[in-house]
């Protein structure tokens, strides 16, 4: 049993770190949207699972919440804030090979953190933290590549969404956190569809680039 | 008890003598001057003459001159006499002598030159401002040279009293004359400047733009004028008389000792006071005046020797 | 905990009274105090999640009076009866109260996103392309920020799974638990929480988010929030360091505060906005802060406390200052602001003073607290003394220069028809200059004695 | 006692009240008051001297506030009794700011000086800083005067951590009983000197006292120039004589003696070419606050080479010259008050002919200016004579590097104390000499009501002070027995000062005496010789014309200008040392146009402040790009921060 739950959930989890490296090197919106939902589903599943093999019920909750909003309430926000908006163009980023290459620097650091870490507690637990660590890293840097206002908000959303994954993966952790999380999201989610319309209405383009110039206090 | 009489006795004979050997050590130093320049020269008590005739008369007053103008005379000549009084003459140990600081001495002159640098600037005249400007500039460069003697002296001897250091440098046993040459050329270089002598100023003339101490008693007159007369002749003394008890202490007689060595030390005080009186004669003759901006290299030379003094001594004291 | 409850009371209840807004603001503040104070009186009760100890009763303190003082200072001029901010006004001070009070390393996480949240919906409503550029960036950096604290949060609950993420358990268990996933906590924690208390080169979002907005929430953004999330760091620092065998933290807070005060201290002098000016002078006091407590030690853990709680009261009293001369002036360019001793005496003394109070001068808290850092930091650690003291002195040089322009010199000319400071402002003005005082001098035994203890803890 | 001393701390504390109320009166009076009674106090407490220490209820959060009232400290106490007394005699209406500030300074002052902690010290020490800049009226001078009393106040903490790095707390007596050792305590030197020099006016930190100085009203600037600096001296003294221990190497006192010879001759050079009177002043203070450093490093020096003698004299040398020029620079400065409210000129070139319009200000200033001059029987001579008589003695230690050190800082001080007479000289002469300058100081009239006991009672100070060292010194005896044990005589006695080696002796009284005698005794004389009393002409002043009667004072130009009497000087010393610049245009013969001089000196130092400004605004001007960066690039800093961190993580955790 707790090989085949450590498999499963390592599928799991490598599934989402799949998913984040293709966040990453993706440069259409519609199809960053996509991936964000499989991120979410995968994510769900791994609560679920992670539910199953602790016997903690109340993970089967945080799987609901993630399924419900991460798979399908924010992607179709966004679906329709993009339709709104009516910009897919291709975004400006960093190249993909490059930034393919630092994403895998980035999981190795991860790695290099993770494993000296937690040599003592569960193999399990070790495992998934040093996913949702590589995951983190990824959305950062992919927020820091990008400069697509929603690029940004999907960066914060995989960030979220390896919290997540650390979370359920954390034994005892009380529910509080799924709770806030997912508040987060929301807000998140929220604040980005209102920013994007703020900025139709002042710059009329989503590229956050071009809110530099608009500083106060200018050498 | 007894040598305290003579102490005493020692002192005001002294005083005495001071007072009226000053103008006459002037009118000497005028005649050899002269008679140097084939004149034949006033006769030595020309300058007590003057001086008494000024006494009798009344002084003018400038408008607007103050009280400084009257009393500065009195206070100057007074710091001047007792300088005068303290440096050991024909004889050390008078009753005095305890008194005789080198420090207090150089206090003493500084009091009379501030106040005759006031009684320059009292009138508000461009020439006593001048004066006085002057005046307190070269001290500021003779002042240091002065200090650096001092040290060397107070090193040679162990104090700064010049009673106890003429009696140490007569008694002998004191090595490294060397740096008391330097120092005593370093001591004549202040005296001249300090005495308004060439190279520094010319006593003798009355040309505004070249003198200092005459530009400050330009408007004295009667008998303040007497006064500064009387002091610049006593601070003349009090620098011989320093020089020669300092760096020809032979035959000074102790007080106590009586009469018999008084005599003695009195007629080799004479010959020393008339000897550095004759040479200062020959030397204003033989050089011309300085500008007076020159005057700050001139001491300082002064202060170079003075120095190297010092520094002599202390290679010694360090191998000693 | 009627602390974190009457303000958070209030705002639900604000938006439905538009007409005596402001008036009901400082109300509920009063009561907020009165609750506090209540609270300061016993022993150190605990309810549940929430719990009061040493380390935060000072700072409860302290929030309750300055949160007190900006609500008198915004019924003054146009804000008044703009409801909307009133009730983020009041979310915001119970968020801030929740944070401090929670003993619940996850609760207090929440509460720290939810004033962020707060204060970024306060600092963008002006609406215009600057403010907006503000908070976007405020909002990207710190929700990342708060993310990886999050992820610290949830590092730590794997370090230590029996305690439930209760502080005073996470203490006692972590001298057993994983140094590794220690280490890693920490240093999460650090960037989480350190952006949101401007630590370079976390700082970026600070400046122009105390800029544009109105005025008061910049005195609560400096006094506040940047607090709340050092005290964050604090907890952490204090969880990490039970374990011997941790990596130190100190070390990591000592060079970020290192790089802090020098950075801050030499862009001071090229500020040409009075308000960035003095963003830029949180940034340098809490890079102090972060030496003291990465030093550590009773006395340098004290110094940090002593100069939190001084540079809440002394710069909210800068900021409530300098934001009735704007009003006045109508313009926030240290250029356009002068003289202020010629035209408004008691404002142009209360600024100035509290500016200098800024600089380390006697008598305010902050010259206790500087003094202490400076001579523990001698005591400790010579070699800190030449950055702390390079710091400290071209801090303070741009800050006497900065308070001799606003109050010394001849007037300049204020803007028509703007409001005279009256009451609403000198009143909170020179009651915080006096409570800083008193807290250099005269502060209370008990206070002062919770202040020790908790530097007592063992960092 | 001690608890005397909280009342009257308190009382002056209370008087900000007054103070708020406008009720100068009130205020003047209550200063006065606490000022004499501060000073009996000092008194009582060197006559028995008082060693316990007071805890008060209050202070910082972590430890109560200590006061102490030892020896040393009362001897500046009694001169901040004494010169305050005088000064608050003359508070008058001014902004309220001024008011409130000026008890706050005061009582800024007396914690310092009293304070047996740390922190009190510095608190005193930042609060007099801190109050005396509300006084200041000239905004740059402010604000170089506060940025270098923040400088001294840091460097003070710097120095006081690294005093207590042995100690834990910061008590005095904690600190007395660990001192430091090696590096540490040589790190502690340098730290005192630069803050307490930064506060002290030793050069090359001087910069600011010239311009500060001047900038306040007479009363502040007369406390400043008087007690403030000495706080700074006491500072130094307490931090590095008394907490540091007597075990400290010998050269110890090198860089501070060199370091006062050269501000000694600095300020006094620069006292000949100003032609403002405070600033003349001020820099007058530059130079006595470095004598009073010369006799201070001749202490440690000679302590460090067991010397018990010698230090005894230099440091009752600096003691003794702390309280004289304490006392003339007082008078001197509410004289310049009262002449600027009399005059309306601080401008030497504003003013002169004073003497006859104000003769009793004009007789004490003189009796001021002679002490400050250094001219027997007054006091300066006395303290300066210590001073010198501490110099002439070093070579005994017989170390080559003390006696060259001696050498130098003997000819400096010997040119420092002759220019200092200049500077005085020209000070008062150009002030109350000569004609007037201006209608308006034509019209002045004579100090009045409270201003004669402010001025005559400084200058009965400064003769008593002068005949009669002995009393001082006796008052000084315990600060002495307190520092080098009760057994080492101190210089004083009855009829003056002796310097302890073979008969070296300065008898002041008799020499007055004699002075006295020999003036009178040639007045009478003159009275008897024939002639009578004198009479008054024009002055002849080498042929020059009187002048016409529009201008009952003649010309101006015609008489000596500030910038003139300064020409030879500045020519001699001021062009090679200070940068000087000497132009004269002379006009062609024959033109009518009065030929014109341009002459101009500039201070070294402040070349060097201006590369340190330069330094900064680059530095500055180059870490501003940070501020700069977009969002992404902001996102960017921050991953790599903690990228980094974790790296640094990861390779620390190699196991």
């Amino acid at each position: 049993m707790g090989t085949l739950a450590y498999d499963i959930a390592h599928v799991l989890g490598g599934a989402m770190l799949l998913c984040s490296f293709l966040l990453l090197s993706q440069r259409r919106l519609g199809a960053l949207i996509w991936l964000l939902a499989a991120q979410g589903v995968l994510l769900a599943m791994a609560a679920g699972w992670q539910g199953y093999t602790q016997g903690a019920t109340h993970l089967y909750v945080s799987a609901a919440i993630a399924l419900l909003a991460k798979g399908i309430g924010i992607p179709w926000a966004l679906h329709v804030a993009i339709r709104r908006i009516g910009d897919a163009e291709a975004d400006a980023g960093l190249r993909a090979m490059p930034a393919l290459l630092l994403g895998g620097a980035m999981v190795a650091l991860a790695i290099l953190v993770a494993l000296p870490v937690s040599t003592g507690s569960r193999v399990l637990t070790r495992e998934d933290l040093a996913i949702a660590l590589s995951i983190l890293l990824l959305g950062l840097l992919m927020m820091c590549t990008r400069r697509h206002a929603l690029a940004q908000a999907a960066g914060l959303l995989s960030m979220e969404n390896a919290l997540m994954l650390a979370a359920v993966g954390a034994a005892g952790m009380p529910l509080v956190v799924e709770i806030s999380a997912a508040g987060l999201v929301l807000v998140v989610a929220a604040l980005a569809g209102l920013f994007g319309m703020r900025m139709r209405e002042h710059v009329a383009t989503l590229d956050t680039g071009v809110l530099d110039t608009h500083r106060g206090d200018p050498r | 008890m007894i040598a305290g009489i003579f102490s005493l006795l020692a002192q005001l004979l002294h005083a005495g003598l001071v007072l009226a050997l000053a103008p006459v050590l002037i009118g000497f130093v005028r005649f050899i001057k002269a008679r140097l320049m084939g004149r034949r020269g006033p006769p030595l008590l020309q300058p007590w003459r003057d001086i008494l005739k000024l006494l009798r008369k009344r002084p003018v007053l400038a408008e607007g001159a103050t009280a400084i103008t009257q009393a500065t005379p009195y206070i100057a000549c007074a710091a001047t006499f007792l300088a005068a009084c303290l440096v050991p003459g024909f004889a050390q140990g008078m009753v005095l002598a305890p008194m005789a600081d080198l420090l207090l001495l150089a206090g003493l002159l500084a009091l009379a030159r501030l106040a005759l640098a006031l009684a320059g600037m009292d009138a508000g005249t461009a020439f006593g401002g001048m004066g006085a400007a002057r005046e307190m500039s070269l001290s500021t460069f003779a002042e240091p040279v002065l200090l650096l003697c001092i040290l060397v002296l107070a090193m040679v001897a162990g104090t700064t009293n010049l009673d106890t250091m003429v009696a140490t440098l007569r008694d002998g046993g004191v090595g490294l004359r060397v740096s008391l040459a330097l120092a005593a050329v370093a001591l004549l270089a202040v005296a001249l400047v300090e005495n308004a002598r060439m190279p520094a100023d010319n006593p003798a003339t009355h040309l505004e733009l070249t003198m200092v101490h005459e530009a400050m008693i330009l408007e004295a007159s009667g008998r303040h004028l007497a006064l500064w007369e009387m002091q610049a002749a006593l601070k003349l003394l009090v620098w011989m008389a320093l020089l020669s008890a300092v760096f020809f202490p032979w035959g000074v007689a102790p007080a106590a000792a009586g009469p018999g060595a008084w005599a003695l030390g009195l007629g080799l005080w004479s010959g020393k006071l008339f000897g550095l009186a004759f040479a200062l004669a020959v030397f204003e003759s033989a050089i011309a005046k300085l500008r007076i901006f020159r005057v700050p290299e001139f001491l300082g030379v002064a202060l170079l020797l003075a120095a190297l003094a010092v520094a002599l001594l202390f290679v010694s004291t360090g191998l000693a | 905990m009627w602390a974190v409850l009457i303000p958070a009371l209030g705002a639900a209840m604000l938006p439905l009274l538009p007409r005596y807004a402001a008036a009901l603001n400082i109300a509920i503040s009063a009561a907020t105090m009165a609750a506090v104070l209540a609270l300061a009186t016993q022993p150190f009760p605990t309810e549940g999640w929430l719990r009061a100890d040493a380390l935060n009763l000072p700072l409860v303190l302290v929030a309750g009076i300055v949160g007190l003082a900006t609500a008198v200072f915004s019924a003054h001029g146009r804000l008044a009866h703009s409801r909307q901010y009133h009730a983020a006004f009041q979310g915001f001070c119970a968020a801030n109260m929740l944070a401090l009070l929670s003993d619940n390393l996850g609760l207090m996480w929440v509460a720290i996103e939810a004033a962020t949240l707060a204060s970024v919906v306060m600092v963008a409503s002006p609406r215009t392309t600057a403010a907006l550029e503000a908070a976007w960036k405020f909002f990207i950096l710190c929700g990342v920020g708060i993310a990886l604290a999050l992820f610290g949060t949830i590092v730590l609950q794997m370090a230590v799974p029996a305690a439930g993420l209760s502080f005073a358990a996470l203490r006692a268990g972590a001298a057993s638990a994983d140094a590794g996933l220690l280490n890693l906590a920490f240093i999460l924690l650090l960037v989480g929480y350190g952006t949101k208390s401007g630590l370079v080169p976390l700082h970026n979002w600070l400046p122009d988010a105390h800029a544009e907005g109105p005025v008061p929430i910049t005195a609560v953004l400096s006094g506040l929030l940047l607090t709340t999330a050092m005290h964050g760091v604090l907890r952490a620092k204090a969880v990490v360091g039970a374990n011997p065998g941790t990596v130190p933290p100190g070390t990591f807070l000592l060079v970020l505060g290192v790089a802090t005060l020098l950075l801050a201290a030499f862009t001071l002098w090229r500020r040409r906005d009075a308000r960035r000016f003095f963003a830029w002078s949180s940034i340098k006091h809490m890079g102090l802060a972060a030496i003291a407590f990465g030093l550590g030690g009773p006395a340098g853990n004290l110094a940090g406390l002593i100069h939190l709680l001084g540079h809440a009261l002394v710069k909210s009293a800068v900021f409530i200052g300098l934001g009735a001369a704007i009003t006045l002036k109508g313009s926030q360019r240290i250029a356009d602001i002068g003289g202020l001793v010629a035209s408004h005496p008691a404002l142009g003394w209360g600024l100035g003073l509290a500016v200098l109070g800024a600089a380390g001068l006697p008598p305010f808290m902050l010259f206790a607290s500087e003094f202490l850092l400076v001579t523990s930091a001698g005591r400790q650690n010579p070699w800190l003394l030449a950055p702390l003291l390079l710091g400290l002195l071209v801090g303070a040089a741009a800050l006497v220069r900065v308070a001799q322009r606003l109050c010394l010199g001849p007037a300049t000319p204020d803007a028509p028809g703007a409001a005279p400071p009256g009451l609403l402002v000198l009143l909170p003005l020179w009651g915080l200059l006096l409570v800083a005082l008193l807290g250099t001098l005269a502060m209370p035994a008990t206070i002062a004695e919770m202040l020790r203890a908790a530097a007592e803890v063992p960092l | 006692m001690l608890t005397m001393l909280c009342l009257l701390l308190a009382g002056l504390a209370m008087l900000t009240l007054p103070a708020l109320l406008g009720w100068v009166g009130v205020l003047r009076l209550g200063c006065v008051g606490a000022m004499a009674a501060m000073a009996a106090l000092a008194v009582l407490a060197l006559l028995w001297p008082v060693t316990e220490v007071l805890a008060l209820p209050f202070g910082p959060p972590w430890a109560a506030a200590l006061l102490a009232l030892d020896p040393l400290s009362a001897w500046f106490l009694l001169l901040l009794g004494l010169a305050g007394c005088f000064a608050s005699l003359l508070v008058g209406p001014a902004p309220r700011h001024e008011l409130v500030a000026y008890p706050l300074f005061l009582l800024g002052m007396a914690v310092c000086i009293t304070a047996a902690d740390g922190f009190t010290l510095l608190l005193g020490f930042e609060a007099m800083s801190l109050a005396s800049w509300a006084m200041l009226h000239e905004r740059r001078a402010a604000r170089l005067y506060l940025i270098f009393a923040v400088f001294g106040g840091a460097c003070l903490m710097g120095a006081l951590g690294l005093l207590s790095a042995g100690a834990g707390s910061l008590g005095f007596a904690a600190l007395r009983a660990a001192p430091p050792e090696g590096a540490l305590a040589l790190a502690v030197l340098a730290m005192v000197l630069l803050g307490a020099g930064a506060k002290a006016g030793l050069a090359p930190l001087h910069l600011w006292l010239p311009l500060a100085h001047p900038a306040a009203p007479a009363h502040v600037s007369a406390l400043m120039s008087a007690v403030m600096v000495k706080v700074a001296l006491y500072v130094l003294l307490r931090l590095v004589f008394d907490l540091c221990g007597g075990a400290q190497p010998s050269w110890w006192g090198v860089p501070l003696l060199l370091a006062g010879a050269g501000s000694a001759m600095l300020g006094a050079l620069r006292a000949n070419l100003e032609t403002d009177t405070k600033a003349i002043l001020a820099c007058s203070t530059i130079e006595n606050v470095g004598l009073i450093a010369v006799g201070l490093g001749l202490a440690l020096m000679f302590r460090g080479a067991d010397m018990a003698v010698p230090a005894a004299l230099a440091m009752s040398g600096a003691l003794l010259h702390v309280m004289n020029h304490g006392l003339f620079k007082c008078l001197l400065f509410l004289g310049v008050g009262v002449v600027l409210e009399q005059a309306a000129s601080r401008r030497v070139d504003g003013l002169g002919g004073l003497l006859g319009r104000m003769p009793v200000l004009g007789w004490a200033m003189l009796v001021g200016a002679l002490s400050a001059a250094a001219i027997p029987p007054l006091s300066g001579f006395a303290s300066e004579w210590l001073l010198l008589q501490a110099l002439l003695g070093v070579w005994r230690t017989g170390d080559a590097l003390f006696q060259f050190a001696a050498l130098v800082a003997l000819a400096l001080v010997a040119m420092a104390v002759a220019l200092g007479a200049a500077a005085m000289l020209r000070f008062w002469g150009l002030v109350f000499l000569g004609r007037p300058r201006s209608p308006r100081v034509a019209g002045a009239t004579d100090v009045q009501g409270a201003g004669r006991p402010a001025v005559l009672l400084p200058a009965a100070l400064c003769l008593l002070l002068g005949i009669f060292p002995g009393l001082a010194l006796g008052l000084m005896q315990p600060v002495l027995a307190q520092w080098l044990g009760p057994a080492v005589p101190g210089p004083g006695g009855v009829f003056g000062l002796s310097a302890g080696d073979a008969g070296a002796r300065y008898l002041v009284l008799p020499a007055a005496l004699l002075l006295g005698l020999l003036a009178l005794a040639l007045w009478r004389a003159g009275m008897f010789s024939a002639g009578g009393s004198a009479a008054r002409a024009p002055a002849w002043d080498c042929g020059y014309i009187a002048p016409p009667p529009h201008m009952p004072f003649g010309f101006p130009d015609t008489q000596p200008s500030g910038a003139g009497f300064a020409q030879p000087i500045a020519r001699m010393l001021g062009a090679p040392l200070l940068a000087g610049t000497d132009v004269v245009t002379v006009p062609p013969p024959g033109s009518p146009v009065p030929a014109r001089r341009r002459a101009g000196t500039t201070d070294p130092t402040w070349a060097a402040l201006a590369a340190l400004r330069q330094a900064r605004h680059g530095l500055s001007g180059f870490l501003d790009r940070l501020r700069t960066l977009s969002i992404r690039h902001s996102l960017g800093l921050m991953f790599a921060t903690l990228v980094l961190l974790l790296a640094v993580l990861a390779v620390l955790e190699r196991p």
